[in-house]
């Protein structure tokens, strides 16, 4: 585990909007159905938050659970807690149909802070993202120019972004070059 | 027929060219037809050219239900080669160029056929073989075909950017017939001579229904009334499935959206096309100075001419990367057609299940090219009931398995 | 002369100069100052020259229709052609320089074409140049090519940048005249969000021009007040500068912000475009006005009566000291006026009706102006300026009744309304007889997503031309100062019966010299059609995309054709409304975001260990490894002879990952792979092949059994998301009640090749809690556990033929353990080696690889891959297709090996001649290399074929094309090269 | 540019944030099947100029598959609906009706 290094290793584009890459981060990608018998309370048990409604990030602050389709949740955690997490949900749903992974060397996490943050993912996403649209709590799969990614607003003027690893450096140049580029003076 | 010259120009100037005739009539239909056209492209136009030129059948009619030329003849970026890959392919094209190459005299319009010559840019090492294997195939086919350096395709065309930081420029598949034509000028040269000819080229009427005794066609009904005729020639490109609904079949066609754009004319700064098929774009300049680029066409099926912007912005993206200096040329004007797209993305030129009904299609986006060749094979199936070029692109060969695959080396259709 | 007044100009401002240069002359202008208004007031009225006849042209217009006024503009990475010089402002160290002419402007050699111009009608290129056939090619297409094109090529790089933006709202109203600034308001207030966008850099359109009032305030006062108004509003955004380029499916829009073009800092972003979701467009466009079509329209001097009011009120410039107005309309004594109104002479107006003008008409004569009724310019007289005007009967054909000097002509033929946004998405229109304009048919606009229309037309765009009713079609009741106006005559030839002469001389299209009498040519050759006359004249086909020509040449074309202007209709509108950079479409995406360029967790190790890469996707793959000096292909070589004599490493973290778990997994691969995957063992791996349902290769790769339920699957590189959404649509859509789950874990791992013989050794010298012996270990299994201190499973598999264990370690450690690797290794000759290496002994092994042996044609029966399908298994995807005659064709190619007799290479892509010919006369063959190379280890070229009979052909010679028009003598083989009995892979 | 209601996410997604996957409710034709039933399954396609029943991936977004029906004519999207079902919904047929009253779906003509 000594050796294990994110995919920017944290680097920083800092201005007036920030780009940063935040380490390393525990990525757990989990597929069942979500009604199946006791698979919420088995989860919001194991990773001590509430349940997401559809397209909802709730959070503990050290733990987060993410709905990402109808079948398919993201589980973020510290990054040392994703193995054993993601064995005990093995363990707990052991009974039911289920598909669980540890995913978090394949993604990179960055935020996004400043006051035209939004704007700054406006300029690569086709998304709506006036605060009326888009609130915090709320996440979006979408499109960031050229590659897939996902993205939740933290709090106003604060937003996460997760794509995968082999294109992180890319996503990071992408949202750098944004905001250098400046505001919109819209959202 | 007024014969076209710089003589008859000329004398034409002293009386401000009152003179000159209709270049084609515009004639009422008549009953009947020994054979009707459906589609006055550039495909259908040649077929009734070849149908009288080669096999002396001139009761013929070429039903169009808008403007001549107005399909995708009047709308495709006009790219002409023939260093196809598979052989059926290689020999109609080539056909074609071939036929391209005096098709102003044999017309007596001038097309403006230009063979400036033309460039796939090999970009990775897959395409590099792929390219390869074509050039080593053009040599059994009679096509000649070479492979250029970097280093000499800097030297014919400065404005490339040969190391792009992305997808270096690793060489190129050159075939110097190939080239452009004036599109317009292609359909309506083949009108006139169609027209000459004592055709009836008949505009603003729309086929809307085939009429059929038994498994054998007798006729058409159209916006103008009913028309009769022995033989049936669907050649409607992007409305194929329309038309062979109406026949009471059904094609492996699927129509979908192709997008072009100009940019504003400048002065003159590459005389070859160049296809970069890596990223997706391909551009010429037209005798008139704009920058000619073709794209991409829609996932989804669409009638409408017109695509999705996402197509030009990808496009113009990858030619921006290609071509540095066309990043402050402006777009002129951007549109779409409706091409028809089949199952091995391979025309069909065939007999169909309904007897008397032949059908010339799924060009797709890349038939402007072909336009001589395919009359000249359909004539011949239409005349004679078969065509050694016309062989292998019947429509049964996907039930068959024997597709005509194209796209193998790294290549694609246009 | 034209020149710079002493007052007026609401738009510039005198205390803010700029310099700037034209053609190297410095001038000055003011801040303010469109390009075109400081060159005018500078007196540089010819601007440019004609694209046939290189003509003398001056601007014609005031704004985006302006079809003349185009320059060179910048320097080096700024460089731009085609500027148009109306909507360019003026800046401190603008350069522009003028277009089309050699050697210069004033003396243009190109103008002798205006000799000939008799012989150069529309479409005459498609007359001559026929005869001799060579000629076209060698001597006038290149003549003609040489002349095209109206701007100079850019010689360098772009040096701006360009940024695209999203953009969801409500309403777009685009347009900041009066009605779209009262539509903007009516919506505002409505609660939805509303975005109001401006091409221009100011607001208020032509109402501020004309000194309308509304509403007892001026119009100016009125527009900064509404401006006012909304910009408080938090539910509105409003831009000026930003142009609505076009309008497509679904209300998705396209607007093209300006953000540097007007200023000499030149360092932010210099293109915005935005793509906007509207549910509605509002589209307040305004009009366009008409020119006259008289001989001699279109000589410098001759403009746009509003656009000379333009010039005078907003600029303070008069284009001439002495300007005729020619009219059917009243609006262009509003011209005549203001022209009185700054002291410039006006010595008539010449209205074409015989009973001239509303009630303007007498406010004219009082203000001592004469005008001329139902009379007509027979001629402007002059060469690169005007100087005079032959007056006629309009009813006539010409007969000059009189000549009045001026330097100025102002016309107006009427207005036509800014359609195009409406149209752009099918939007149909209709033909108002009253106002001779085509304008928006509100019953058949252009429907959207829910099948309704998406976008309204107001104001002037939609044919209103009086003030009150503009601003009532916005949703605004005001009360105003208009005066009622005479009704127009639609005049489209002046004068009406003008000879063949005059025609030749009366230009519809500026730029590209299309003249009355060509639209009539094509009529009468049978170009009938407006989209044939268009194609064959060119008409309307140039940067102003016929704003000013197209109306008044399909009116010309209807008459020609004796059919009702409506029955001729118009040609199609398309974006962009005005032409936009390629820079801007392409947006920032240039550089390192050209496109992702994906990375494997060693990608930065390999970079600095002077890889040379190969594009594989999107990803990058190192194709080897050479070390200083050394030729790439002497790299490849060291690089597999290492691997065979020691241990190599190759980066395969590129490779897909995809687990597939659920009680149905085994039952679902079944179906996709051609053998059976439900019977492998639980730790074991089995190589398997994927085909379409069309029947054909399309991947293959290693499959794990993890446990009872789950199996990973690996594919190609390239496969990787293609194998994961083909499993999801099978899953998704055919077989969804299989409880099957699929996850794709490939960037989870990095994953190492091991290969040679001391990659056990290797291995064991990192120690950890795994048993890597023979016997523990054997091949086509895997373990799981510690290598060293590294979180590894390590499947034992070999693709080159040697000793191989292909590691998987998490991604976040892969670079450390590369570098682990490599340090390890020293003692064992470790080296790492790239994807040619790979290819070369694979081929050497006989093994295929996706893409070389296969091109999507390929069978796996044509591989002789028939024991990797499965025998027992009822269906699976392509096999269906697999039983069509054409696969089951014994004449099909089969995969043999070759080897060259003298040992040289066969080149790429090469084929196997047969005898004869086919009924096309070309060559006929009996197979194709589908890999070749030279072999280090067997010192000699091999290859694999596909061969007609191949089978049945071994030992037997046969020839294939060398890369010089010759032949390469080769015995056919069984393809694998090296190793037979695998004695090498399973020590 | 589309834009397509995916009934997964309840987003209305646009045409870059989707995947189009051609003629839906295909009724797959494996070994066994004749000569025309295959071909007819693989490759040929309605294409209506009209309504046009068809396959969508929201790619960029929750990655499952929804079926749409939509004019090929107009691009009038009259409903977009799940993958999991041989048939479209009533409403989306009603959608259908109230703009082409005759239509009829495939597999009840
Ligand atoms: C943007 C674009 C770029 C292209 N670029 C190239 C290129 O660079 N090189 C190249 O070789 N090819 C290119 N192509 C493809 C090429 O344009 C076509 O393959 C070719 O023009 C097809 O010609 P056609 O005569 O078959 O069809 P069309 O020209 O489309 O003619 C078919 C005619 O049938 C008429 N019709 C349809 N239905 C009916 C009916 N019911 N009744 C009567 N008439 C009917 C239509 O109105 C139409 O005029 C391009 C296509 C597009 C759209
Ligand atoms: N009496 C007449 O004959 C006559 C004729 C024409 C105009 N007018 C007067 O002109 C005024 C018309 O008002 P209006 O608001 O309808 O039109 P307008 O011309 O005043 O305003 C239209 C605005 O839209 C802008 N625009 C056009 N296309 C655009 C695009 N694609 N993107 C962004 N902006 C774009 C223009 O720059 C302009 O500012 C009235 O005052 C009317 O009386 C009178
Ligand atoms: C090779 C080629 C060159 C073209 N050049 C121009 C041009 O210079 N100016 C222009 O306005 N349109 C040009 N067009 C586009 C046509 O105006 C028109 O958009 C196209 O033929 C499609 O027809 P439509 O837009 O009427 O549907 C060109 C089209 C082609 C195929
Ligand atoms: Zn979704």
């Amino acid at each position: 585990m000594s050796n294990a290094v994110s995919a920017l290793n944290g680097k920083v584009a800092a201005g007036d909007v920030t780009v940063a890459e935040m380490g390393l981060q525990g990525m757990i990608s989990l597929r069942g159905s979500f009604d199946a018998e006791d698979f919420v309370a088995t989860i919001t048990h194991l990773v001590g938050v509430d349940f997401p409604d559809v397209r909802q990030i709730v959070s503990n602050g050290e733990r987060s659970v993410a709905w990402m389709s109808p079948d398919e949740l993201l589980i973020l955690c510290p990054y040392d807690q994703a193995v054993s997490l993601t064995a005990q949900i093995a363990e707990a749903l052991a009974e039911q149909h289920f598909l669980v992974a540890n995913v978090s060397d394949a993604r990179a996490l960055f935020s996004v802070t400043g006051p035209f943050a939004a704007e700054v993912l406006a300029k690569v996403a086709p998304v709506d993202f006036s605060a009326s649209a888009f609130a915090v709590g709320e996440v979006r799969r979408t499109r960031l120019a050229q590659v897939a990614g996902a993205v939740w607003k933290e709090q106003d003027g604060s937003l996460r972004v997760v794509c995968f690893r082999s294109v992180a450096h890319y996503t990071f140049d992408l949202l750098a070059t944004s905001a250098k580029a400046g505001p919109v003076g819209v959202l | 027929m007024k014969r076209y010259s710089v003589f008859a120009v000329a004398r034409e100037g002293l009386r401000y060219h009152t003179g000159w005739e209709r270049a084609w009539r515009s004639p009422t239909p008549k009953k009947k037809y020994d054979a009707i056209i459906v589609g006055a492209g550039g495909h259908g136009l040649a077929t009734a050219y070849y149908l009288g030129k080669n096999h002396g059948i001139t009761n013929v009619a070429i039903i169009e239900k808008g403007w001549l030329g107005g399909g995708n003849t009047g709308r495709n970026t006009t790219i002409i080669r023939s260093n196809y890959l598979q052989d059926p392919s290689a020999a109609i094209y080539d056909k074609a160029l071939k036929l391209y190459e005096n098709l102003s005299q044999d017309l007596n319009y001038n097309v403006m056929f230009s063979p400036r010559g033309l460039i796939m840019l090999a970009q990775t090492h897959h395409e590099v073989r792929g390219y390869q294997r074509t050039v080593m195939a053009n040599q059994l086919q009679g096509v000649a075909t070479e492979w250029v350096t970097p280093q000499q395709l800097k030297e014919i065309v400065p404005i490339l950017n040969i190391d792009g930081p992305r997808y270096p420029v690793l060489g190129g598949l050159y075939q110097k017939r190939g080239g452009t034509a004036r599109h317009d000028a292609v359909a309506w040269g083949y009108a006139r001579a169609c027209s000459a000819m004592g055709m009836d080229v008949i505009q603003q009427c729309e086929v809307t229904g085939v009429r059929r005794d038994g498994n054998k066609v007798i006729g058409v009904s159209t916006t103008k009334g009913d028309i009769d005729c022995d033989k049936l020639g669907m050649v409607v490109a992007g409305h194929t499935s329309v038309l062979a609904e109406m026949a009471g079949f059904r094609l492996p066609i699927e129509s979908v959206a192709l997008q072009a754009l100009v940019s504003e004319p400048i002065k003159p700064c590459m005389d070859v096309v160049v296809m970069a098929n890596t990223v997706h774009g391909y551009m010429s300049q037209s005798d008139k100075g704009e920058m000619v680029i073709g794209g991409g066409t829609d996932s989804f099926n669409n009638y409408t001419q017109r695509g999705s912007f996402h197509h030009i912005e990808e496009t113009v993206r990858a030619l921006v990367e290609t071509f540095p200096i066309i990043s402050r040329l402006k777009m002129l004007r951007q549109w779409g057609g409706i091409v028809d797209m089949t199952g091995d993305r391979s025309p069909i030129i065939s007999k169909t299940p309904v007897d008397g009904i032949f059908v010339n299609c799924g060009w797709g986006t890349g038939g402007f090219k072909a336009i001589p060749g395919s009359g000249w094979a359909m004539a011949e199936l239409m005349a004679k009931g078969h065509s050694p070029l016309a062989e292998e692109f019947h429509m049964y060969r996907f039930r068959e398995g024997k597709f005509i695959d194209e796209s193998v080396a790294a290549g694609v259709a246009h | 002369m034209s020149t710079r007044l002493q007052n007026a100009g609401r738009l510039i401002d005198r205390s803010k100069p700029v310099e700037f240069s034209f053609n190297g002359k410095r001038l000055r202008g003011y801040q303010g100052d469109t390009l075109a208004s400081a060159l005018l007031a500078n007196d540089q009225m010819m601007i440019g020259r004609s694209f046939k006849y290189h003509r003398p042209r001056g601007v014609v217009a005031s704004g985006a229709e302006e079809p003349n006024g185009l320059v060179n503009m910048g320097q080096g990475g700024y460089f731009e052609p085609n500027q148009r010089v109306t909507t360019q402002e003026v800046f401190d160290g603008l350069t522009a320089t003028s277009q089309n002419h050699w050697p210069s402007l004033e003396f243009d050699i190109g103008a002798v074409n205006q000799l000939f111009a008799r012989f150069l009608p529309a479409g005459f290129y498609y007359k001559m140049f026929i005869h001799p056939r060579p000629f076209w090619k060698h001597v006038y297409e290149p003549f003609i090519r040489q002349s095209a094109g109206l701007g100079k090529v850019p010689q360098e790089r772009d040096a701006d940048t360009y940024e695209h933006f999203y953009h969801f709202c409500d309403v777009l109203v685009v347009g900041g005249g009066i009605a779209g600034l009262a539509a903007a308001l009516k919506a505002a207030k409505s609660g939805k969000s509303v975005t109001l966008i401006e091409q221009t850099a100011d607001w208020g359109g032509r109402a501020v021009v004309d000194g309308v009032q509304i509403d007892g305030q001026s119009a100016a006062d009125w527009v900064a007040a509404t401006l006012a108004t909304l910009g408080k509003m938090a539910n509105v955004t409003i831009r000026s500068r930003t142009m609505a380029a076009g309008v497509y499916d679904h209300g998705y829009v396209l607007a093209y912000e300006r953000l540097t073009d007007h200023i000499s800092d030149k360092s932010g972003v210099r293109h915005r475009l935005w793509r906007i979701r509207a549910g509605h467009v509002v589209a307040a466009t305004g009009a366009i006005e008409r020119p006259l079509s008289f001989a001699g329209n279109d000589i410098p001097g001759v403009l746009l009566a509003a656009a000379v009011r333009d010039y005078v009120v907003n600029f303070g410039v008069s284009v001439g000291d002495r300007t005729v107005v020619v009219t059917n309309n009243d609006d262009a004594y509003r011209t005549a006026l203001a022209l009185k109104e700054a002291g410039l002479a006006v010595p008539a107006i010449i209205d074409v009706r015989p009973s001239g003008a509303g009630p303007i008409g007498q406010v004219a004569e009082r203000a001592g102006i004469r005008v001329l009724k139902g009379k007509a310019i027979a001629k402007v007289k002059g060469k690169t300026r005007v100087t005079g005007v032959q007056v006629c009967l309009q009813a006539g054909e010409g007969s000059v009744l009189e000549e009045i000097a001026c330097d100025c002509v102002a016309m107006s033929g009427g207005w036509s309304p800014v359609v195009h946004l409406w149209s752009h998405c099918g939007g149909k229109l209709t033909w108002d007889d009253d106002q001779a304009m085509f304008r928006p048919d509100a019953a058949r606009g252009p429907t959207g997503a829910d099948g309704k229309v998406f976008v309204t037309a107001v104001g002037s765009a939609n044919g209103h031309l009086g003030t009150a009713a503009i601003l009532r079609d916005a949703g605004l009741d005001a009360t105003t100062n208009e005066v009622a106006e005479a009704a127009i005559e639609p005049v489209w030839m002046m004068p009406q019966g003008a000879g063949p002469k005059l025609r030749m001389k009366a230009w519809l299209d500026y730029q590209n010299d299309v003249k009355v009498s060509d639209v009539q040519l094509a009529a009468r050759e049978g170009y009938e059609s407006v989209e044939h006359t268009k194609r064959y004249t060119t008409l309307g086909m140039a940067t102003d995309q016929g704003k000013l020509s197209n109306i008044n040449g399909l009116a010309i074309l209807s008459q020609a054709l004796d059919a009702p202007i409506p029955a001729v209709g118009t040609t199609t509108f398309r974006p962009p409304y005005t032409p936009i950079s390629m820079g801007a479409i392409g947006g920032a995406a240039r550089d390192a975001i050209f496109q992702p360029l994906r990375r494997t967790p060693m990608h930065d190790l390999h970079e600095a260990n002077g890889v040379d890469w190969e594009p594989v996707g999107h990803w990058r793959r190192g194709y080897a490894y050479p070390r200083a000096g050394e030729k790439v292909h002497d790299a490849v070589n060291r690089e597999i002879l290492n691997v065979r004599e020691n241990v190599g490493l190759l980066d395969a973290s590129t490779l897909g990952k995809i687990i597939v778990k659920g009680p149905d997994a085994g039952r679902f691969l079944d179906m996709l792979y051609t053998n059976l995957m439900s019977t492998l063992p639980v730790g074991k791996c089995r190589y398997g092949l994927m085909c379409t349902e069309n029947g054909f290769l399309s991947d293959d790769g290693v499959v794990v059994r993890l446990a009872d339920d789950t199996w990973l699957c690996h594919t190609t590189t390239g496969g990787a998301d293609r194998i994961h959404g083909w499993m999801e649509d099978w899953l998704q859509t055919e077989w969804y009640d299989w409880q099957v789950y699929t996850a794709n874990v490939t960037e989870q791992y990095a994953q190492v090749v091991v290969a040679g013989p001391k990659a056990r050794q290797l291995l064991q010298s990192f120690g950890g809690d795994l048993d890597l012996s023979k016997d523990a270990f054997p091949f086509m299994t895997y373990v799981e556990g510690k290598l060293g201190e590294f979180d590894a499973r390590i499947y034992r598999i070999s693709f080159s033929g040697e000793l191989s264990y292909e590691v998987a370690v998490p991604a976040s450690q892969g670079a450390a353990f590369w570098q682990a690797l490599l340090a390890n290794g020293q003692a064992f000759g470790v080296m790492p080696y790239g994807t040619e290496a790979m290819h070369i002994m694979r081929a050497e092994k006989g093994f295929i690889m996706i893409g070389d042996e296969t091109d999507g044609t390929v069978i796996p029966q044509d591989l002789n891959l028939g024991w990797a399908i499965s025998k027992k298994k009822a269906d699976y995807l392509g096999k269906r297709a697999q039983e069509r005659s054409h696969m089951t064709d014994p004449k099909r190619w089969k995969l043999v090996g070759l080897e060259t007799l003298d040992g040289s290479v066969i080149p790429d892509g090469s084929h196997a001649p047969a005898a004869g010919t086919n009924a096309n006369g070309q060559r006929n063959t009996q197979g194709r290399v589908t890999s070749t190379y030279y072999s280090p280890t067997l010192k000699r070229g091999i290859a694999m074929a596909l061969v007609l009979n191949g089978l049945d052909r071994m030992g037997q010679e046969i020839e294939f094309q060398n890369d010089k028009g010759g032949l390469i003598k080769a015995r056919i083989v069984d393809p694998v090269f090296y190793d037979k009995d695998g004695a090498k892979q399973n020590v | 540019m589309l834009t397509l209601h995916c009934p997964y996410c309840g987003i209305q997604a646009d045409e870059t944030e989707l995947a189009a996957g051609g003629e839906a409710h295909l009724k797959r034709y494996g070994p066994g099947s004749s000569d025309d039933e295959f071909e007819t399954y693989l490759f040929m396609r309605e294409n209506k100029k009209g309504v046009h029943l068809e396959r969508w991936r929201h790619a960029y977004g929750c990655g499952k598959w929804f079926l749409a029906a939509r004019d090929t004519a107009t691009l009038e999207v009259y409903g977009t609906y799940a993958a999991q079902t041989s048939e479209p919904p009533v409403e989306v047929k009603a959608a259908i009706r109230a703009k082409h009253p005759g239509w009829t779906w495939k597999e009840q003509a």
